[in-house]
């Protein structure tokens, strides 16, 4: 085990938090002078060394790991490379939801989702598609979000209608739910009739129904 | 003491305490000697019961299986036409034990995987990672690349997301049909008839429940019962009362 | 600016996401081969150099930064391991079930394992390990689970084949679970002892012994 790799373990693993020469001397069980002097070695040989992309930046009075000055416009390309910030599932619903309720708080866009939405959002927001279209009249005051100019250009669209209609596969809750209900018991009766054919009579192995 | 709740967690099922019997009795996997594995494993149930513990009903369902067996095996074998290539007792669709063989050596392939995994676990938690960098800084106006997305994209996701929605209901309503199992519902029925000392119950009390999906549970609960041989059903007439007795079934008509 | 150095640096951004090579090729214009060529020329770099602390783990098809396994210990004094809280037995079936036979659904997992999975499938559904891969077509339309790629992080796969086979285990392996049910006999004769004598009759709440 080496001292130097140890405050290097130790530094990425607190990550933002820093590590404070008391914490290094503690674990390491040496004086914080020694503390001291192994940081300062560590953050030479980063330094010097071409082919180290990391350097310990002080904070305060604690150390921490960064990425060289140097390559922060590899980060930033890294950052917004296509790769790095494909949109997912999510944030797809979400902006759908966007363009074809708009406008719309992100409550609602919950509401139709059925699950939380902030960082799928946060997403569509950043990529310039959606914007905040003023708020909510009465309490809370709520952000109403819609699609930008941006998403018209994108989407070669002079007009919303333009897009793809959703009034046939969009169902009145109701409807849905009870259309639901009618499914699960279609569902139980084929389950039943199909047992009933198959097993004769003793064997009443039926504890299947539930799949 | 049946509102003890308590699982035999030392095991993690009938399936893992049979092993176990097999394993502590040396006993040949692919030859089980019926008889002594129920006793012990019996033994083992009333143990637990010993100790109030609240007996799963995995595990009642396999003592069950285990007296199945056992008492097929103990049958006067019919004719048996012993194919000469096969050296075992019966022919390998006959021996009665052979469902739970199988069963056994599945589930222990996947106990092994799980110690393998166990390892694995133990190894990687060696190593530290570190969360990803915060790059919401560098990420404002990231525009699109040409041809990422198209006008369907955005009705596809908007057409799953209802799609989902649908599927993602049942759940609730599943949730809901799984309040009761049929080993629970067994369980229930028992009870009620033990608590009659010997008198005859009305098949009817069992229905007043609250769900159609409770129903079937039920039935599927009574006939299990039945075929347990731990109640039998009297009807004297065509479409007369259905009466429910406690014990060993007799002729149903 | 240097190669090596920018992939570490690309490495430290993107974390536990973990870096693909496609990732790599198109940040630094470079074919794959060549980024793998860097990559692994890393790689040894860290291994060799003594005054290191890190190593390249690959996990699917993307490699991350990681502390190397001598420094454990000594983490372990400062920092809390996001793995610490082990999985269950039960846990542990599931998954390994889920692993070998997905897609898979709950009833199917039931049937293997003789008992109710509900509460283990939840846990590791939680823990992100498993994740839903469709429904079963026809009556009932089961959740299909599938593994996560944080599963393969979790137990350090780089891909699936490093599971170990389970076919060769079709014939007996005494040793193997030996052992280890004498393990778990001994660890229940305890507990049992324990509960005769702690425990008079009712409260029986000392049975979670594997948690």
């Amino acid at each position: 085990m080496n001292e130097l790799a140890t405050i290097e373990t130790l530094l990425f693993v607190a990550g933002d938090d820093g590590l404070s020469l008391k914490q290094i001397s503690s674990v390491l069980e040496i004086t914080t002078q020694h503390a001291y002097q192994l940081l300062m070695t560590l953050q030479k040989e980063y330094e010097l060394a071409q082919d180290r992309g990391l350097m310990i930046m002080e904070v305060g009075d604690t150390y921490q790991l960064a990425t060289k000055k140097e390559y922060a416009e590899i980060i930033k390309k890294f950052a917004v490379s296509p790769l790095t910030t494909s949109l997912s599932q999510a944030s797809l619903e979400t902006l759908a939801i966007i363009a074809y309720k708009q406008p719309i708080t992100r409550m609602e866009i919950d509401e139709i989702r059925g699950v939380q939405t902030t960082g799928a959002l946060q997403k569509i927001l950043m990529r310039g598609l959606i914007e905040e279209k003023g708020r909510v009249d009465g309490p809370g005051r709520a952000i109403l979000y819609g699609t930008t100019k941006y998403f018209m250009d994108y989407f070669g669209l002079k007009d919303m209608a333009e897009l793809p209609s959703i009034a046939e596969i969009e169902l009145p809750e109701e409807e849905m739910t009870s259309d639901l209900f009618y499914d699960r018991f279609q569902q139980l009766e084929e389950v039943e009739a199909v047992d009933e054919q198959e097993e004769p009579s003793d064997d009443i192995n039926l504890f299947n129904i539930e799949e | 003491m049946a509102e003890i709740h308590l699982k035999m967690d030392a095991f993690e099922g009938p399936l893992d305490l049979l092993l176990h019997l097999i394993q502590k009795l040396e006993l040949d996997i692919y030859d089980i000697p019926v008889a002594e594995v129920t006793e012990q494993y019996m033994a083992y149930i009333h143990a637990m019961k010993e100790l109030q513990l609240d007996i799963a009903s995995d595990y009642l369902v396999m003592a069950a299986t285990l007296l199945a067996i056992k008492s097929k095996m103990l049958l006067p074998k019919q004719e048996l036409a012993i194919d000469e290539e096969d050296e075992g007792y019966f022919e390998t669709g006959d021996d009665p034990r052979e469902a739970l063989v199988e069963q056994l050596l599945e589930y222990r392939k996947y106990k092994y995987a799980a110690d393998e995994l166990k390892e694995r676990e133990e190894t990687r938690s060696q190593y530290y990672t570190k969360a990803p960098a915060d790059l919401h800084e560098w990420q404002q106006n990231v525009p699109l690349n040409p041809l990422q997305l198209t006008t369907s994209d955005i009705f596809l996701a908007f057409s799953q997301m209802l799609h989902r929605k649908k599927l993602n209901q049942p759940l609730q309503t599943k949730i809901a049909l799984q309040e009761v199992t049929i080993e629970e519902k067994m369980a229930d029925i028992l009870a009620i008839i033990r608590k009659k000392n010997g008198e005859k119950i009305d098949f009817q009390t069992f229905f007043e429940v609250a769900t159609k999906s409770e129903m079937v549970t039920t039935f599927l609960a009574v006939l299990e019962l039945m075929k347990a041989k731990s109640i039998w059903i009297e009807q004297k007439e065509v479409f007369g009362e259905l009466w429910v007795y406690e014990g060993a079934m007799h002729v149903v008509e």
